[in-house]
């Protein structure tokens, strides 16, 4: 289990939208609004990319959490993305969930460019709740281990 | 020949593991395959077929061969290889490649039917002609077969075309037969190995004369008379039939209802082809094989696409192999071994015995014409 | 069944068709085949009976791109199948010649076995007229067990006798439904995450990734799985008992979200014996949860579930919200 | 293998003091296929920019990866250098470790580990790049504008001057928007109307300048230089043409009981009518809700009287479509709605008044003359007290967490003038803060309190209650006292909060514009680009970016403009070459990524395909790569991965993820 200092650092990715939630970051970063290290993001066009597969291979490949950032429902940059991938995701969760691994692991936020605060909130609350799981045992690939 | 009662079984197997690996038919979540023993493990040694053959004891499914790791390390400390471009800095990368431990443990697969060990057999001639396989040569020579007669054979089974005796496991190339007859089970050793096995749990036998096992042989016997496809013809098949066989209409149509799946493949205790493949792991790559079959649209896929496209062909070879291609290559034997467990298991109902009959009534017809 | 193969017969003779995909006889009294049939001679070996569970809808992917129609025998299950297969343009309904077969539920050679039953040499009582009372002559003597307690387990379960597509119907079928089609996955969601986890754990480390879920199932009717393109870099043959067989499962199912017609094939075929259709039946009890009640297949026209949406569809935290552990 | 440069940006300290950016060069050189990597002070210079060109040369990159602040602010930066240095633009990606990770972790070891894998993961995406071409296509070169008020006309004003055709739609019968309903303005004290109606004429007359009044935006689609507006033109019930604004039908209307919303509801109007005098188009409407005719099918006096004939009651509302280059919001703002700020009574005395009511009353053409009245009674107020920031800057849910900026200095005006005129008028101003800044905006504000002598209290008012006799007692506070005060007033004015017009969602869906919480349009960048939307070829002009008083709206509506000509002068534009790819062998035909395209970008052909094994004609998807934007929702939702994203494909997206999980 990756430990600093003695304390669990979880990997977290996020994937979020070019217009909103990745703007949305930047603006977190621009206001100096700090959030955990831990969270990494992956820039993609709308949350209606996220294909599911990409959540099963991070948490395969030892991710603890995984969370989609997307436009408000109603802002969606191309229209329509948003409210696909949340029908999709609800989907997957529900069946991960299902399959017994732990809920909060997984999340899904919409935050637009203009919520530099809200993405902050969203992330330190993520980074909290998947640090109380602890380490993902359920969903890694054994041979992604130290 | 040594006795145990039914009873005591659990007596036997304990005195097995305590100085081997003791795989035998374990059930879980409902079925039943060769497993380790191991405390509460559900063991049914009456099992007459686990889903899955005991190849995987001797060849498994899913094998590392090596691992590849990468490592940044400093300049100063040794390294056996050179960093990229634009030396100088104060850090370089170094390869190392670790090979997979080979078995050096002896392992005991306890009820092994006579039809498996004959699919040993059949492995063998592949892993252990030149180059030899390491990693299944370890195995083989840890690896300890106690044999088991099959009491109640089934309607799926035909062992008996490729000349196996159900009834008589000490003519299997195993190390021990066993019997089951009378609420005993009898125990013989047949082979050098058999010997010190035996002589290592020798405390928990008694000794026996043979005849329950001869009633038992007798009684088996009478029941493989009656098995619908005891007298399976393989007279279509076998060295030299390959041209024949190969351009034959019978191919056309019987392939039509298979869905490309691999229950087949992965059930036989003889199918053999793997694939090997690369896992990205955290600094380097995991070099491993994995069973493969030839009803995959990927097998055998090469740069330049499949050299056989439609699932006709992936179909035809599967049969031509077992019943012409591996007889030629070597002396006549066959590459199946009438367990029936694809009899049991192919999703379409289609099989070898289909297969070798649908020959049959096609030269009956010709013959007819 | 004589006038089931005179009427195959009479289709094929009138030119109505050039071919009848059916079941053709086993080599033992209960593994009759899907099969092709091209003439009147080859029909003499035509089955229909409690054994042929086959869904024989897929096959018409390839048949419906040949010369002249195709007959095929749809049982009412199957005939979802087909119509989702109309839907997702994958066979040529112009080209098809949907004969609706009748069923009495279909029967499970292994729960027979589970009873205890080897050895079997001969079968009575399982025509699609026969009696109830199943009688398997054996190399160990006779035996008999009532049709409906040997079953597939999806019959148990039977979304109807209505055949949602057909060009004739044949028979008159029997309702077999005797538990919720939900039942099952209620009680795996009552449990705890631990409990589930090691559920589907015990489960799923059974499978030896021989693909027959996939193959047999009328919606993974991709040309190219992902599973077997380098696409995503998730071509793994291997089954290590890790995250691989979850995820190969889990994305299956997904994939057949909101197309999957229920038709319980992955069940039937799967050699080890897992309840894949837990999987399917989670995602279409899902789909009536959160976005009304949907049927793959009843209607060819209707939109799938996941590729339409309201403004007004529930968020996903609503999982975490509803769950007990 | 790609042989890929990365460069490491200090961005002077932004980077450097938080990153160990040299570390970062150094562990980044083992990723596969990095053949080069160093940091430099600054990436985005000349000279950065230069070392860039000059590696690529030196050592042959095909890849190139800066590690620097945001794609958002400097991919484009880097694309063009790529180009300049001979490579595909499209052969570059950013790690962003300034936004992303320098500014906001103050740990340096802790920040630069999360760099190193920011940085693998767009090696480990470049490794998977390949080269796209841009496409073309073509810029229609008309100009929409949305919103008839100041910023709009001066908007459509200067575009048209630049020689390109301009469509204005305004939702209500004329042009002219909230600037027409006041009266003076800070801090000249400019009569309104007297400087407004010209510009209104100007665009009326302009011969490039199309006014859509009485219209609304239907429906939009298409993408930059090419989209494709339904505008529906509400039915007037007045004939265009042959009305000759006259003005007798709307005398001679019997129903003259209709509150009329350019007063704010303060007098009223007739069911045919123009919203005020100098309306433009001077051509009335009949507001079929309240006219009797159409209520009751009697009446039809305005069509007796009509000599003109030019009152048609079976107009319908009629939709047109037209194309265009560019697209300008301006819709303005509205005040927000009172009802949950009771306490102030505005719901219970009508001489509780928000300011713009106040701008009517003060108004010659309104309500009540211009003369300083109570609407109560119509007598003279003699204390009024101004409440400021009502719902602005306010924390909790019932107003709006921003500074409405205009209150505090027409707040100062209504003070002056009422002092100038009434000076028997008590007046009080109840404020936070006063907020000035801007030319001559304090000199006009000290003026207020020095030379008016204008009550300023430092406080806020919690409590306003109505009286038997008619007055209101004002409870507030005196913070610079520090004690509680009760004062008696005849009239109390609001400064309540501005908020986007409540239409500018419905707006924003249809153009896809990002909008934030508080319903204003986002900008592309907060500093850099503050009149264009994120959407490209979307742009922003007056409040419905952000509160602003005149001179700033009229600014920015210039600004706009001027970004409107550049782009239209353009014949062709480039297009995102990030489009869908269909790859046909793996394709099923199936459908599923044309049903949730949303620009109808994905048809089906009957194709020859031809591959291993494969020699057939087969239904497969095609990709229009003029109509596809590149969202990805096809290729998510494709079940055998033949649909895939350049630029964001499946490899690319799952090496990223590998990459960042290792």
């Amino acid at each position: 289990m990756p430990m600093i200092n003695g304390e669990f650092r979880p990997k977290i990715v996020a994937f979020c939208c070019n217009w909103c939630s990745y703007g949305g970051a930047d603006l977190a970063g621009s206001s100096r609004l700090s959030y955990p290290a831990d969270v990494k993001i992956i820039r993609v066009p709308c949350s209606g990319r996220v294909n599911p597969m990409f959540i099963l291979r991070a948490f395969e490949r030892g991710a603890d959490g995984v969370i989609i950032c997307g436009c408000h429902p109603g802002d969606c940059h191309y229209s329509t993305g948003n409210y696909y991938a949340r029908r999709r995701m609800t989907l997957l969760f529900s069946m991960l969930e299902y399959i017994g691994i732990e809920n909060g692991r997984t999340r899904v936020e919409w935050v637009s460019a203009a919520e530099g605060v809200k993405f902050q909130a969203t992330m330190n609350e993520f980074v909290d709740k998947v640090k109380s799981l602890g380490e993902n045992v359920r969903l890694g690939d054994l041979r992604c281990k130290d | 020949m040594l006795k145990i009662s039914i009873d005591k079984l659990s007596a036997l197997y304990d005195a097995i593991a305590a100085n081997n690996e003791l795989i035998l038919p374990v059930r879980k979540a409902g079925v039943v395959d060769y497993a380790s023993y191991e405390e509460g493990a559900d063991v049914a040694i009456d099992t007459l077929k686990t889903a899955k053959s005991p190849k995987n004891a001797f060849f498994p499914q899913f094998e590392t061969l090596y691992n590849v790791n990468k490592k940044i390390i400093p300049t100063d400390a040794s390294a056996e290889e050179g960093a990229c471009e634009g030396a100088g800095v104060a850090l370089r990368s170094t390869l190392s490649v670790e090979m997979a431990p080979l078995v050096d443990k002896d392992f005991v697969i306890f009820g092994i039917k006579p039809c498996d060990v004959k699919g040993i057999e059949v492995l063998d001639n592949v892993f252990l002609a030149e180059p030899v396989d390491n990693f299944y040569k370890a195995r083989r020579d840890h690896g300890i077969l106690v044999t088991m007669a099959c009491n109640e054979p089934e309607e799926s089974c035909f062992c008996s075309a490729f000349g196996i005796d159900a009834a008589d496991p000490s003519k299997a190339k195993a190390d021990v037969a066993v019997w089951m007859a009378d609420g005993n089970l009898y125990w013989k050793a047949i082979s050098p190995k058999g010997e010190a096995l035996t002589e290592s749990v020798k405390s928990v036998f008694e000794d026996s004369d043979e005849a329950a096992v001869e009633a038992t042989k007798a009684s088996i016997e009478g029941i493989l008379a009656k098995l619908p496809n005891a007298n399976l013809s393989l007279d279509m098949w076998g060295k030299g039939v390959l041209d024949d066989r190969f351009y034959s209409p019978v191919w056309d149509e019987i392939f039509k209802p298979c869905l490309a799946c691999g229950t087949c493949t992965f059930v036989c205790p003889t199918c053999q082809c793997y694939d090997i493949k690369d896992y990205t792991t955290k600094d380097g790559i995991q070099r491993y094989r994995c069973w493969d079959s030839c009803m995959y649209s990927d097998f055998t896929m090469m740069a330049h696409g499949n050299n056989r496209n439609s699932q006709k062909e992936r179909f035809r070879q599967r049969f031509m192999h077992k019943l012409s291609y591996y007889p030629d290559k070597n002396d006549g034997m066959f590459s199946c071994v009438g367990c029936g467990r694809c009899v049991d298991k192919c999703p379409q109902s289609l099989n070898i015995v289909k297969v070798i009959k649908a020959f049959e009534a096609s030269k009956a017809k010709e013959g007819q014409a | 069944m004589q006038g089931l193969i005179d009427r195959l017969k009479a289709l094929l003779a009138d030119g109505t068709v050039a071919r009848v995909i059916g079941w053709k006889k086993g080599d033992m009294s209960y593994n009759p085949t899907p099969a092709v049939f091209n003439s009147a001679e080859e029909l003499d070996e035509f089955v229909y009976d409690g054994f042929c569970g086959a869904n024989l809808s897929k096959m018409m992917i390839d048949a419906t791109k040949l010369e002249g129609k195709t007959a095929v025998l749809l049982k009412p299950c199957d005939s979802y199948s087909f119509n989702q297969l109309i839907r997702e343009h994958r066979v040529n309904r112009d080209n098809a010649y949907i004969i609706g077969i009748a069923c009495r539920g279909k029967l499970d050679i292994e729960r027979a076995k589970a009873t205890g039953i080897k050895g079997i040499t001969d079968v009575a009582g399982v025509e699609h007229d026969g009696a109830d009372t199943v009688t398997f002559k054996t190399l160990y003597g006779d035996k008999e067990v009532a049709y409906n307690e040997i079953l597939l387990g999806r019959c148990y379960m039977c979304k109807g006798k209505e055949h949602v597509i057909a060009d004739e119907v044949i028979g008159e079928s029997k309702d077999t439904a005797v538990m919720d089609r939900f039942a099952q996955v209620e009680a795996i969601e009552a449990m705890s995450s631990a409990e589930k986890f090691e559920y589907f754990k015990k489960e799923l480390s059974k499978c030896i990734r021989c693909n027959a879920c996939r193959n047999v199932c009328p919606c993974c009717s991709c040309r190219k799985c992902v599973f077997d393109s380098t696409k995503f870099d998730t071509q793994q043959k291997a089954n290590v008992d890790s995250f691989e067989e979850k995820m190969f499962h889990i994305i299956r199912a997904f994939h057949v979200a909101g197309r999957c017609t229920d038709c319980g094939e992955c069940s039937r075929v799967c050699p080890q014996g897992i309840p894949l259709h837990l999987f399917n039946k989670k995602f279409i009890k899902d789909i009536d949860t959160f976005y009304g009640e949907f049927q793959a297949g009843k209607d060819p026209e209707a939109q799938s579930p996941l590729t339409a949406f309201t403004f007004e569809d529930v968020e996903p935290k609503i999982v975490s919200e509803r769950s007990k552990g | 293998m790609q042989r890929i440069g990365v460069f490491v940006c200090h961005c002077g300290t932004n980077i450097a003091a938080t990153v160990d950016v040299k570390k970062v060069a150094e562990l980044v050189r083992f990723e596969p296929g990095v053949v080069h990597a160093e940091d430099y002070t600054y990436m985005c210079s000349e000279v950065g920019q230069q070392r860039i060109i000059d590696t690529v040369k030196e050592k042959n990159l095909t890849g190139i990866v800066v590690c620097s602040c945001s794609p958002r602010m400097h991919e484009a930066t880097f694309r063009k250098c790529a180009e300049k240095a001979g490579i595909n633009p499209y052969m570059v990606e950013i790690a962003n470790i300034r936004e992303h990770c320098s500014w906001i972790h103050k740990d340096m070891q802790e920040a630069t580990e999360k760099a190193v894998i920011l940085a693998r993961a767009a090696i480990a995406k470049v490794n998977l790049n390949a080269p796209l071409q841009e496409g073309e296509s073509p810029v229609t070169k008309r100009a929409l504008v949305i919103g008839g008020g100041i910023a709009g006309i001066q908007t459509a004003i200067d575009i048209a001057d630049a020689g390109y055709p301009v469509d204005i739609v305004e939702k209500t019968p004329s042009i002219g928007g909230r600037m027409s309903q006041l009266d003076k303005t800070f801090p000249t004290l400019d009569c309104s109307s007297c400087i407004l109606t010209p510009k209104m004429v100007e665009a009326s007359a302009h011969p490039l300048i199309t006014l859509h009044t009485y219209s609304e935006v239907e429906n939009v689609s298409g993408f930059v230089g090419n989209f494709e507006v339904d505008i529906r033109k509400k039915a007037r019930s007045v004939n265009m043409d042959k009305c000759t604004g006259c003005g007798v039908c709307m005398t001679k209307c019997p129903m003259k009981k209709v509150p009329s919303e350019f007063n704010r509801n303060l007098n009223t109007r007739t069911a045919i009518y123009t919203p005020f005098a100098q309306a433009v188009p001077n051509v009335p409407v009949i507001d079929r809700e309240n006219c009797m005719y159409f209520k009751t099918g009697k009446c039809g006096v305005c069509s007796k009287v009509c000599q003109a004939g030019a009152v048609d009651y079976e107009q319908q509302d009629e939709i047109i479509t037209e194309k265009y280059g560019a697209i300008v919001v301006a819709t303005g703002f509205d005040m927000i709605k009172l009802d949950k700020f009771d306490e102030y009574a505005y719901s219970q005395s009508p001489d509780v008044i928000t300011s713009l009511e106040l701008e009517r009353i003060m108004n010659a053409a309104g309500p009540t003359s211009g003369h300083l009245e109570r609407i109560s009674d119509g007598k003279a107020p003699k204390n009024i007290v101004f409440i400021q920031c009502v719902g602005s800057r306010c924390n909790d849910h019932r107003g709006k967490p921003y500074c409405s900026k205009i209150c505090c200095m027409y707040t100062a005006k209504h003070a002056m003038l009422i002092r100038d005129k009434y000076p028997d008028t008590n007046v009080t101003v109840f404020y936070i803060d006063v907020r000035t800044p801007g030319k001559n905006f304090d000199e006009f504000y000290r003026r207020a309190v020095e030379q008016y002598h204008v009550n300023y209290v430092k406080g806020q008012v919690g409590k306003v209650v109505p009286k038997a006799d008619g007055t209101l007692d004002v409870q507030g506070v005196d913070l610079l006292d520090n004690k509680q005060i009760v004062m008696n007033a005849d009239m109390v004015v609001l400064a309540a909060a501005i908020e986007p017009n409540p239409d500018i969602r419905k707006i924003a869906t249809m153009l896809t514009a990002s909008i934030d919480t508080n319903n204003f349009l986002t900008e592309a960048h907060a500093k850099l680009r503050p009149v264009e939307s994120p959407t490209a070829g979307i742009f922003l002009s007056g409040v419905t970016q952000g509160p602003k008083d005149i001179p700033e709206t009229v600014s920015q509506a210039g600004a706009a403009a001027v970004k409107v000509i550049g782009l239209l002068a353009k014949d062709k534009l480039k297009t995102n070459p990030c489009t869908a790819k269909c790859d046909p062998i793996a394709c099923n035909g199936c459908s599923t990524c044309a049903n949730v395209c949303p620009y109808g970008a994905i048809s089906y052909e009957d194709q020859l395909v031809r591959g291993p094994g494969v020699n057939e004609t087969r239904r497969v998807a095609v990709v229009n790569t003029a109509l596809c934007q590149g969202c990805g929702a096809c290729s998510a939702s494709c079940p055998s991965g033949a649909m895939d994203l350049q630029g964001f494909s499946n490899r690319q997206l799952i090496s990223e993820v590998d990459a960042i999980c290792r």
